[in-house]
């Protein structure tokens, strides 16, 4: 302790001018923080991606026996677009639920409640961080499900237009499950509950990304003519959701 | 109500004043009323039996829950009506260290300190690093360190916005004597120009810190008094049989 | 059934059984819920009888 | 919160009121179905080969469209208003976000209640139609998948409180899943309707609702309105005896 009295002091000194060490913080230099706190967490620990990584993988294996006896392998395309939909979604539940663990640990969601910001700009971040690891995720599932499942087919030249609604579709389940994981990591049974709470909600974006990922694989002239409005749709979804989650999501993170 | 738009403090305001505090849960009530004045530069300990309602007002006080009823000005800000201003200005030391386990302690300061937007972040790191007595472990993750060490890690997070205004919300709890004199040490030191607010079960160590005590039984206040007009004997025996009164 | 019945009620009234049972459905769901309604404010209404009585003996 | 649980005011009389008047009206409508309404005429291009027309009074009538169509007057009011209540949740909630007042959770969540309970008389006669209509009790068509998807939205709904113990933290939740699931239920509607659904067409009837028909419709309407407000009225004033006596019990025991 004696030794490390000069910088003792030097606290006890900062005490007495008052607030000059505070600037007033923008609200983007935040979002910086959180972001970059989340980023630099998760690739320590690599423990969303690696559970999300294999878990699709075991999806993958999943459809592979399920279609086992299909008799011929021409009839996946149509459904194709579906199937990489319920792997997105169960994946994504999958991270979304651990993506507050870290907050809860040790109470420092408290923490940055107790630091004068903008509630929104904890939500903004966190799908943000949520968006980012769904997506590099599915950069690494998706292309594997077409090597598994679409290698040997005759895929459409429009295959290429699935990326749009994948991008919407991923964005909208960042947004609308980041606040519903907000919610459900204070409640009891919380793993089943996001899944109860998310799937029924985001189902008219499914709906839509399901439509127009199916039509891009498909190349069906009938089922491109949907691909447009479905995807506004999606967007319109997103927009929608994430609007409304943003201005929620200071009562939710401070109840 | 007072318009402050600068971030200082006059020194005729309370550190807190709060005006029939209640907060309901439902229909208990866990805070009944309260009416509570402290001046800066105090040292009030809070003591209780359990659901007394000393973390309640611990949490209403620092702006983490709200009031069902009743108003209340900490450091002459409004609790409802300008939540950031108080935020900017206080700090909780709890039992819970608020911290990262896989962030390094470094950069466990360093995210806190960008997000309160100091002035410069790496050089109050540095100097409370040296405060805590952890600038030889910086590099090293949280989750390799003791309890004591990461206790002191909080301890360091909570005071990197030099908080006015200190809620120390069992703070002792768990803690190695080794930690416990580092704290004790740091308490006396930044003591000066500070107020401070701590809910305790050691009941010799809060009446020792404190300038004011309050006792609450069943969320009212059994007891508000300065320290300099109490025996600790006679104290002793009075939290004894509240404690007594207040098991449900 | 009387066949020849049978035949006037399929080729008339082909739908009525569907309409009658979900009509009778309708109604069942609905009486279920006031049902449910009723009996939970007679157990309020009977706890806030025993309350009453405590608080008399008390006095 | 307990200066303003008031039992037996005058909507708790009016709630009376309106239940008698919701089982006149609802009976009167099923009166009206039975009896004078008329049969839509059918489009004879839609007849299946293996039900042929029938001529009743006339008219050329398919088994499949004459009969069943009269779920139509009892099965679209309940389904309107289901959603019409799940609206009212979603302004609770916002009413209880706002001033912060347990008074407008309770509403939400008997809203929801009522909700649900409407929601399930929809599903109900709904499936009967389809069963009759469309030979199968289930399909995934986006009228009936919408409605499915707005049971588990509010199944959910009340999962939420269950899981929840703060009273505090439960209310805020439970006002933000309203007001996100009936926003959802909009969209849901509305998505379903645009992007057609590859397997089963919606199927569109020709021609609009004569007078007698609109007539039947809107006797049904309002007599399930008075019964769904009748019913929430009821559900409110049961629940505030409850609120009330549990703080009796909590004084006395201090």
């Amino acid at each position: 302790m004696e030794s490390k009295s000069g910088a003792n002091e030097q606290v006890v000194e900062q005490a007495n001018i008052a607030h000059s060490i505070l600037k007033t913080p923008s609200t983007f230099s935040q979002y910086k923080a959180l972001l970059a706190k989340d980023i630099r967490q998760e690739f320590r620990t690599r423990e969303m991606l690696t559970s999300m990584g294999i878990y699709a993988l075991l999806v993958l294996i999943i459809f592979g026996v399920a279609f086992s006896q299909m008799p011929s392998s021409y009839e996946i395309m149509p459904i194709s677009g579906g199937l990489i939909w319920a792997l997105i979604v169960f994946t994504s539940l999958l991270g979304l639920n651990r993506s507050f663990s870290h907050e809860k640990e040790e109470g420092s969601l408290q923490g940055i409640l107790l630091v004068p910001l903008d509630r929104a700009v904890i939500f903004l971040s966190k799908a943000t961080s949520n968006l980012l690891f769904l997506a590099i995720v599915e950069l690494i599932t998706i292309p594997l499900f077409y090597f598994f499942f679409l290698s040997s087919e005759i895929v459409a030249d429009t295959l290429w237009l699935a990326v749009i609604p994948i991008i919407v579709g991923t964005v909208g389940i960042a947004g609308i499950g980041t606040l519903l994981a907000t919610i459900t990591m204070s409640t009891r049974g919380k793993d089943v509950l996001l899944a109860v709470l998310f799937i029924p909600l985001s189902y008219p974006l499914l709906f839509a990304c399901v439509s127009a990922t199916s039509a891009a694989i498909v190349g069906d002239s009938m089922m491109m003519s949907n691909y447009i409005s479905s995807v506004a749709l999606a967007a319109g979804y997103d927009v929608v959701m994430i609007l409304v989650s943003w201005l929620l999501y200071d009562y939710v993170v401070s109840a | 109500m007072k318009k402050n738009n600068q971030n200082t403090i006059k020194t005729d305001t309370l550190a807190i004043e709060a005006k029939g505090l209640s907060k309901l849960f439902g229909v208990r009530r866990a805070l009944d009323g309260l009416d509570l004045k402290l001046p800066q530069g105090a040292f009030l300990s809070i003591f209780g039996p359990n659901g007394a309602g000393k973390t309640t007002l611990l949490s209403i006080l620092s702006t983490l829950a709200r009031p069902t009823k009743g108003k209340a000005k900490v450091l002459g800000f409004d609790l409802n009506e300008n939540s950031d201003d108080i935020r900017g200005q206080i700090g909780l030391i709890s039992h819970r260290s608020m911290l990262y386990p896989d962030l390094t302690a470094e950069e466990n300061l360093l995210f806190i300190a960008r997000l309160y937007g100091l002035k410069d972040p790496k050089g109050r790191v540095d100097e409370l690093l040296d405060a805590v007595e952890l600038t030889l472990r910086r590099h090293d993750t949280v989750r390799t360190f003791s309890r004591g060490m990461t206790q002191r890690l909080s301890i360091a997070r909570s005071l990197i916005c030099d908080p006015k205004l200190i809620f120390l919300d069992e703070p002792y709890s768990g803690l190695d004597p080794h930690a416990v004199d580092i704290l004790d040490g740091l308490i006396a030191q930044i003591r000066d120009g500070r107020s401070f607010v701590m809910v305790s079960h050691d009941l010799q160590k809060g009446f020792d810190l404190s300038t004011h005590v309050l006792m609450l039984a069943k969320g009212k206040e059994v007891l508000f008094s300065e320290k300099e007009n109490l025996d600790f004997e006679a104290f002793a025996q009075q939290y004894r049989a509240t404690v007594g009164m207040g098991v449900v | 059934m009387d066949p020849i019945l049978q035949e006037i009620y399929s080729t008339v009234l082909g739908g009525a059984p569907f309409v009658i049972g979900a009509y009778a459905l309708l109604w069942v769901v609905l009486l279920v819920y006031i049902l449910y309604i009723s009996l939970s404010l007679k157990k309020t209404e009977k706890q806030m009888a025993a309350l009453e009585e405590a608080l008399r003996e008390k006095k | 919160m307990n200066e303003n649980v008031k039992v037996g005011g005058i909507l708790d009389q009016l709630a009376n009121v309106a239940l008698v008047l919701g089982l006149l009206l609802t009976t009167a409508s099923f009166i009206l179905t039975f009896t004078i309404v008329p049969v839509p005429q059918s489009n004879l291009n839609v007849v299946p080969a293996d039900q042929p027309p029938a001529e009743i009074g006339g008219l050329y009538v398919t088994n499949a469209l004459m009969f069943s169509q009269k779920i139509f007057y009892f099965h679209m009011p309940v389904a309107v208003i289901s959603l019409g209540i799940l609206f009212f949740t979603a302004l609770f909630g916002i009413m209880f976000l706002i001033k912060r007042d347990h008074r407008w959770d309770l509403n939400a969540k008997v809203a929801t209640e009522v909700s649900l309970v409407f929601i399930l008389m929809t599903m109900a006669t709904g499936e009967f139609w389809t069963a009759y209509e469309w030979n199968a009790w289930w399909v995934w068509e986006p009228r009936l998948t919408t409605y499915l998807i707005l049971t588990l939205l509010v199944i959910g709904y009340f999962i939420l409180r269950n899981a929840v113990d703060d009273p505090e933290r439960r209310a805020v939740f439970a006002s933000v899943f309203g007001i996100l699931a009936f926003i959802d239920a909009v969209v849901s509607l509305l998505i379903t309707r645009i992007i057609p659904s590859s397997r089963h067409p919606v199927i569109t009837r020709e021609g609009g609702l004569e007078p007698l028909m609109v007539m039947a419709l809107v006797v049904c309407i309002f007599g399930m309105i008075f019964l769904a407000y009748g019913i929430y009225r009821t559900r409110i004033r049961e629940q505030r005896l409850r609120i009330r006596l549990d703080t009796i019990k909590e004084r006395l025991e201090d």
